[in-house]
């Protein structure tokens, strides 16, 4: 039975792309692990690994949204990862200061607008996007998307509670229509003509541009990328990552280990900018060809564990606000 | 004439025709007793004066206007024809209340109670059917069709589970509702009594032909056939040079000794008096009495020749086609 | 009166089965309001006061626009092809129970790309009516059409067991109305409805439950009801408890509609009366017949075939990059769990429903209508109860449960009992007590009861519901995602997840053997049901 | 004693005990007739001796077996007890064939036919329930009783859809079926005649409780109350010096001129005979005669003495507690 154990890994996941899957079969391939995989939302796995505790069957934890990486940690359900050969090739930028998880990839949360109507110098910062100008232009989703709550988070973390709920008064008096669809609609809606400018993460135009569907594609070039917060003295733009972490008990860690430093590792990383249109947290791997045409960025340098540590108070303000 | 029924035809298959040539017509305020064997089309008749089946062929005419014939057929919900089904159905979520005030909605709050009354339901008001006996459930029904004054009423053995008692009361309620409103009415029974009690004209119908069409005096003595007299009444069968006879039992004395004898099979108290089968000449006879006798007694009767039923020979049993009564 | 103590009966199996099996059944939810009591009610309160009354206000009224479109769309049609006899009736009652087979998201997000700007409707009218771009350029994202869509995939519900219901009042009863003077259209309204009840109840409550529960359509479409105030609780404020008390309060909430429900009925019939003819009530006039037509095919066309165009067009599309043996594995995952779980419900219900009929128990009587209630609660929740259930048992023996197949099974069984008890229950409450009275007088014994009158009696009530069980659970999310053995896919998660990272297309060829499963079933079953 | 009720007791709601305590018994082979008003519990009483309903207390026994008391409850279907209902359901998907055999496995070919033969649904046992008329359906439903040789036999009301020819016809059969077979039956039905016609002892039930049960003729000569004594044919009232006494219709004689003169108020033919319903000394009589007489005519009459009927002050009416009987 001890050998079976070896031979295997338990994860689970809130990333269910074609690529992970692709990934984990050139991992069986290399190493003769079996890589078991049970994908759901991220809060009820970690829901699922609190009941479970100690006879969790889980390894390793994945998610797309780093706040719960940070939960996870937070609720004891990780172990910390010091292995110098894993983080090596990793920007130092997205790693855990703490050591609780892994980052695999990651993408912006950026400003899009309407070629047409929206001149590319009025758009600078999220804190702009406040701005009167922006009345009835504005496009964003519903508030029960993580996406947006991790760039709360981090307005939160990097402005204050106090300005950042300023903030999303006047955002929400700038929409131009209730939040709701998802991040590629909002960028239909522009290219329809119901409002200007979106937030938006970075990737879906990248799904948009690469589309199949004709008109989709016209969607998608009618509106242009902007990377907000770029100037001198400005932070950068928001970044999320999706990141990997070992649990506490983790049955079979030698080989969780082994996982993670093969998808860190630059062939990995490879694959992954090949297949999505997320960025490679090591730098040497470029992103995807559409990607790269929106040239590079500056990106947000806040501890990424900020965006879990201020969900709370992020939803709290969105309620507040009448952010729906 | 209020109701005419022309010629009407009405089959299941088309092969085997229930009702073949159906002829007569009805005066208001006429009670029609419309009797014939089990089976034999009285129910499929009403249905399709309601309007709930269509006829083959022939025209049913109301008060000048035509229901049914071959080019119209108004729909059974304009007719206005109470019907007080022969399952008495009652629906089965709504109460007594609510199934007799049924789609009415006009006040009629001292109807109602009197309605209740005669059908003896005010105790029941709020039982649901599921809740009442066989015969409580026919009174809802009854009240139901009686209480929306319709231009027709048809009645298929609406009293079969009825005790005499509460029977006998309806019975005379209904007719007075009926006489006093004219309402035509054609009521179907088995129960040949109940027919002479309040019918004005008895239509007697057989393998799909009326066979006689006339007030229940007449009837009784005068029937149009052999078969339309065993219907009122038992007949006993009298051969005399070979010639056939009928007699009534109630027209049979019972006499110390005459040229009639038979042999007693049976005899049964019936109430006030005793009914007595008996075997004369090869015939099964029933003949009343006030006593009883043993089986196997010898017995004499007389009777007198003017009480012997003499038929010719196409009514020694029943007509098979629609005569020609113009 | 003496007081009966003992009444020395054969000891009632029945009921103890029954009590055993509901017990099953509402074990989860037994633990998860014994697990609730005591918890942090602060977030609770947080919720209450900014969110609940927005959230049950929006629910509310999304919840009576669905159920009104339901209406229209399942309780009229199945009046039409159940009471009158005309050409197409079959392949149109074929084709309106199939809509149930597309998941209320995947409609949701099919009709939202399709009347997006870049859908094919925008587009058509860009290129060749360009005078009408200003008028359909629309925010197509709105509540009203959210409750259209919704009621395009959960209208069937409701057609399935009026369709029951109503193919079973009896001419004896239609003929009692015309008598009394209703037209059709009164008819329907006043006796074919109330006569109903207990089939549209009962889908109204698989229609409220499946809105009340659905998250993807309605976040989608930036409504907010009940149940984004149960993932809020969860997802984002990481409070599973306030999570499971707002289930707890929605479960309580639908448990006193159900009771009062039960109440005020219980003293009403609704079997036809025996002995009585059940089949074709009314002529159809022309007009009626162009009626039925137009309104048959416009539901069809706009909740069945517009879809299914959709999808497979995104079959063309991706087609180089369809993956066919990761879809014959999905499929045969599917169905085999589907096929399972509905064989074991149908079963379940069929002897409880059976053994209520028999008995005249009041406990049996109570049994057999909570088992229904498990619907109440939203997958996730019952899938962490299930969790929270068999962990100490995996603690305890060292293996493995959660996240094996039984219980995968067993989750389905007590979440879509709801869903097989509608149909069965509705042509159960159609049959006339008197049959079962003749029957025991008869000498049947209870097994030869239920093979010589129920099960033929009931025998399409409980096809359909054989039929709707394993649909529905072909389409199941929550309890999958989260129960579900390492490494296993239905087409459902599969279809999920693509869809929800926005990739509609690649989801398409999984939604449509969804469909293409629920077409055959139904066709073979149909086939089989028209040979009586 | 074959079949044994004591104390029998039943009710729906406490407070309204339907049948408050039932005592009598059958031996094997009897036909008890039960007569009772409509809704006064005799459906209620044949449910309890099938098994469909328990009873509240007391116990029944049949062939020395408990089936019902306080502590037994022996199911229906161990019963073995032939029930025909009184709204006769058939199952729907069966027909006519299936539906008499049903749950029958022996082979009873023969048996089928005479039954089929007696019910005259030869040609109709390919048919649905739901293509029968009411009077067919009530016969598939006695034929399915019979064929199965149970050791009870209840009769709810079964010939209230026949016509009088085949329900005279059946009736017979059914009896010497019974006769032969010494089954035990118990009869419900309004039609006194029918009763008097087969039974060996009548039942009378009224209000919960039993009023009398013996053979016709002792009930039709020494009834134990007024109730009874109407139950079984009509009663006229004559009170001679403060006293009650009553008079069957059949021992008044229409003569020339006597003491006792009434007006006519209705005089109707009921086959055979005119039925007289005149005014007497202020109360409603009914006498029968063989002419008509116009309405407001004057009529004597007379009777002998001995015809007078006298019931003790507590059977003026009808008891309301059960009395006893031993
Ligand atoms: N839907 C039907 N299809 C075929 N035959 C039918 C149908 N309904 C009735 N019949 C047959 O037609 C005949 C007449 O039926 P109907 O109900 O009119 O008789 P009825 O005179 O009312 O008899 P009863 O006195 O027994 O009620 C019966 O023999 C019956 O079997
Ligand atoms: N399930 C029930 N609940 C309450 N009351 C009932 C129920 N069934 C019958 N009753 C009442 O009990 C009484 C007796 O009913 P039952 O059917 O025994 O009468 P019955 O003597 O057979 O009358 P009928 O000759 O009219 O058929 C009726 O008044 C009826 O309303
Ligand atoms: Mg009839
Ligand atoms: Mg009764």
């Amino acid at each position: 039975q001890n050998i079976q154990k070896t031979n295997e890994i338990n994860i689970y996941s809130q990333r269910h792309y074609a690529v992970d899957e692709l990934q984990y079969e050139n991992f069986t391939k290399m190493t003769g692990i079996q890589v078991n995989v049970t994908k759901a939302n991220a809060d009820e796995l970690l829901q699922r690994m609190k009941i479970e505790g100690s006879s969790s069957p889980a390894d390793l934890f994945i998610t797309v949204d780093v706040g719960k990486l940070w939960q996870a940690g937070d609720m004891g359900l990780l172990q910390k990862i010091k292995d110098e050969t894993i983080t090596a090739g990793i920007n130092s930028e997205f790693l855990d200061p703490n050591n609780y998880w892994i980052p695999l990839t990651y993408r912006s949360r950026i400003v899009v607008y309407s070629k047409e109507r929206v001149d590319v110098n009025d758009l600078s910062t999220y804190e702009d996007l406040a701005n009167e100008k922006w009345k009835n232009r504005l496009l964003i989703r519903s508030s029960s998307n993580s996406y947006n709550q991790a760039l709360m988070s981090s307005l939160i973390a990097n402005i204050g509670s106090d300005v950042a709920e300023d903030w999303s008064t006047k955002i929400v008096s700038n929409l131009a229509r209730e939040p709701k669809g998802n991040d590629r609609d909002q960028v239909k809606a522009i290219a329809s003509g119901q409002g200007d400018i979106a937030v938006v993460n970075s990737y879906y135009i990248g799904l948009l541009l690469s589309s199949e569907k004709e008109e989709e594609l016209k969607a998608g070039n009618s509106v242009g990328v902007f990377f907000p917060n770029q100037a001198e003295n400005q932070r950068g733009a928001h970044i999320n990552v999706s990141g990997i972490a070992l649990t506490k008990n983790a049955p079979n860690k030698d080989n969780a280990i082994k996982l993670i430093s093969f998808l860190t590792s630059e062939s990995a990383q490879q694959t992954y900018v090949d297949n999505t249109y997320e960025y490679s947290v090591n730098s040497n791997i470029e992103p995807n060809e559409i990607v790269k045409n929106w040239g590079d960025f500056k990106k947000d340098k806040l501890d990424l564990n900020m965006l879990g540590v201020k969900r709370n108070e992020a939803i709290r303000i969105f309620d507040k606000t009448g952010w729906k | 004439m209020f109701l005419k029924i022309n010629n009407l035809e009405k089959f299941y298959k088309k092969d085997r025709p229930l009702i073949k040539s159906l002829d007569f017509n009805v005066n208001k305020g006429e009670i029609v007793s419309f009797i014939g064997e089990s089976g034999s089309g009285k129910t499929t008749f009403l249905r399709c004066l309601a309007g709930l089946d269509e006829i083959n062929d022939g025209s049913i005419e109301l008060n000048g206007k035509i229901l049914n014939d071959s080019k119209t057929f108004v729909e059974s919900h304009e007719r206005k024809i109470g019907f007080v089904f022969q399952d008495y159905p009652l629906f089965p979520h709504l109460n007594v209340i609510d199934n007799i005030t049924f789609n009415l909605n006009s006040k009629l709050n001292g109807k109602l109670d009197n309605v209740l009354g005669l059908t003896g339901l005010k105790d029941l008001t709020r039982s649901f059917p599921h809740e009442l006996s066989g015969g409580e459930q026919q009174r809802v029904s009854i009240a139901r069709a009686i209480i929306r004054d319709p231009d027709l009423l048809l009645l298929d053995e609406p009293f079969s589970n009825l005790d005499s008692n509460i029977k006998l009361q309806i019975k005379n309620e209904i007719y007075s509702i009926i006489k006093n409103a004219g309402i035509t009415t054609i009521l179907v029974t088995h129960d040949v009594k109940e027919s002479f009690a309040i019918a004005d004209k008895i239509l007697i119908f057989k393998a799909g032909v009326l066979q006689q069409y006339d007030e229940p005096f007449n009837i009784y003595c005068k029937p149009s056939n052999c078969y339309c007299a065993k219907v009122l009444g038992e007949l006993n069968l009298l051969v005399i040079n070979g010639k056939k006879y009928y007699l009534r039992p109630e027209n049979i004395n019972i006499v110390n000794s005459s040229e009639y004898k038979g042999i007693v099979e049976k005899s049964s108290f019936v109430g006030k008096e005793f009914q007595i089968s008996a075997n004369f000449f090869d015939e099964k006879w029933t003949l009343f009495s006030n006593n009883s006798f043993k089986e196997g007694c010898e017995l004499s009767v007389s009777f007198k020749d003017e009480d012997l039923i003499k038929f010719d020979s196409n009514c020694e049993n029943y007509f098979t086609q629609p005569i020609d009564r113009k | 009166m003496e007081v009966k103590l003992f009444k020395i009966k054969k000891p009632n199996y029945g009921l103890l089965t029954v009590v055993f099996l509901s017990t099953l059944i509402i074990f989860p939810i037994i633990s998860l309001i014994f697990g609730s009591i005591g918890v942090d009610i602060s977030n609770f309160l947080y919720l209450s006061e900014y969110l609940l009354l927005d959230y049950t206000i929006s629910t509310i009224y999304l919840l009576s626009l669905t159920l009104v479109f339901s209406f229209l769309f399942g309780v009229i049609p199945a009046w039409l092809i159940s009471t009158s006899r005309f050409k197409g009736r079959r392949i149109y009652d074929l084709l309106l129970y199939l809509p149930l087979a597309i998941p209320t998201y995947i409609m949701a997000f099919s009709y939202g790309d399709i009347l997006s700007f870049s859908g094919p409707f925008q587009s058509f009218v860009r290129e060749f009516i360009p005078s009408l771009t200003k008028v359909v350029n629309q925010d197509y994202l709105q509540i009203e059409i959210l409750a259209v869509l919704l009621s395009f995939s959960l209208y069937p519900y409701l057609y399935a067991a009026c369709r029951i219901s109503f193919s079973l009042i009896g001419n004896n009863y239609i003929n009692l109305s015309k008598n009394l003077g209703l037209n059709e259209i009164n008819t329907f309204l006043r006796v074919g409805i109330p006569l109903s009840r207990p089939a549209i109840f009962s889908s109204i409550f698989l229609i409220s439950m499946e809105v009340l529960n659905e998250y993807g359509a309605v976040s989608y479409f930036g409504v907010n009801t009940y149940t984004s105030g149960i993932f809020r609780a969860w997802g984002s404020m990481a409070d599973m408890d306030t999570a499971s008390l707002l289930a707890i309060v929605l479960f309580l909430v639908v448990c006193l509609f159900f009771s009062l429900e039960k109440w005020l009925t219980s003293k009403f019939k609704y079997s036809f009366k025996s002995n009585t003819d059940l089949s074709t009530y009314y002529k159809n006039s022309n007009k009626k017949l162009i009626y039925t037509h137009i309104s048959c095919i416009t539901i069809i066309l706009a909740a069945f075939i517009i879809p299914i165009l959709y999808m497979t067009n995104n079959i063309f599309i991706d087609f180089k990059n369809i993956d066919f043996f990761d879809v014959y594995v999905l499929s045969k995952n599917t169905v085999f769990v589907s096929l399972a779980s509905s064989i074991l419900i149908v079963l379940v219900v069929l002897l409880i429903q059976y053994l209520k009929r028999i008995s005249k128990s009041k406990i049996l009587n109570f049994t057999g209508e909570t088992i229904s209630l498990t619907y109440a609660l939203p997958g996730a929740v019952i899938g962490i109860s299930l969790i929270l259930l068999f962990s100490p048992i995996n603690d305890y023996f060292g293996f493995l449960l959660i996240g094996s197949v039984p219980v995968l099974i067993y989750a389905y069984f007590i979440r879509y009992m709801a869903v097989g008890v509608s149909p069965i229950v509705s042509s159960f409450k159609k049959h006339p007590k008197k049959l079962d009275d003749s029957g025991k007088s008869l000498g049947l014994k209870p097994f030869q009861f239920f093979r010589k009158i129920f099960f033929p009696l009931n025998k399409n009530a409980i096809i359909i519901a054989f039929c709707i069980c394993f649909v529905d659970i072909m389409k199941d999310l929550p309890l999958t995602l989260i129960l579900r053995p390492f490494n296993f896919d239905t087409l459902a998660t599969q279809t999920y997840e693509y869809a929800i990272e926005e990739m509609i297309t690649k989801s398409s060829i999984y939604s449509i053997t969804i469909v293409t499963f629920g077409v055959i079933l139904l066709s073979i079953l149909s086939v089989n049901q028209s040979k009586k």
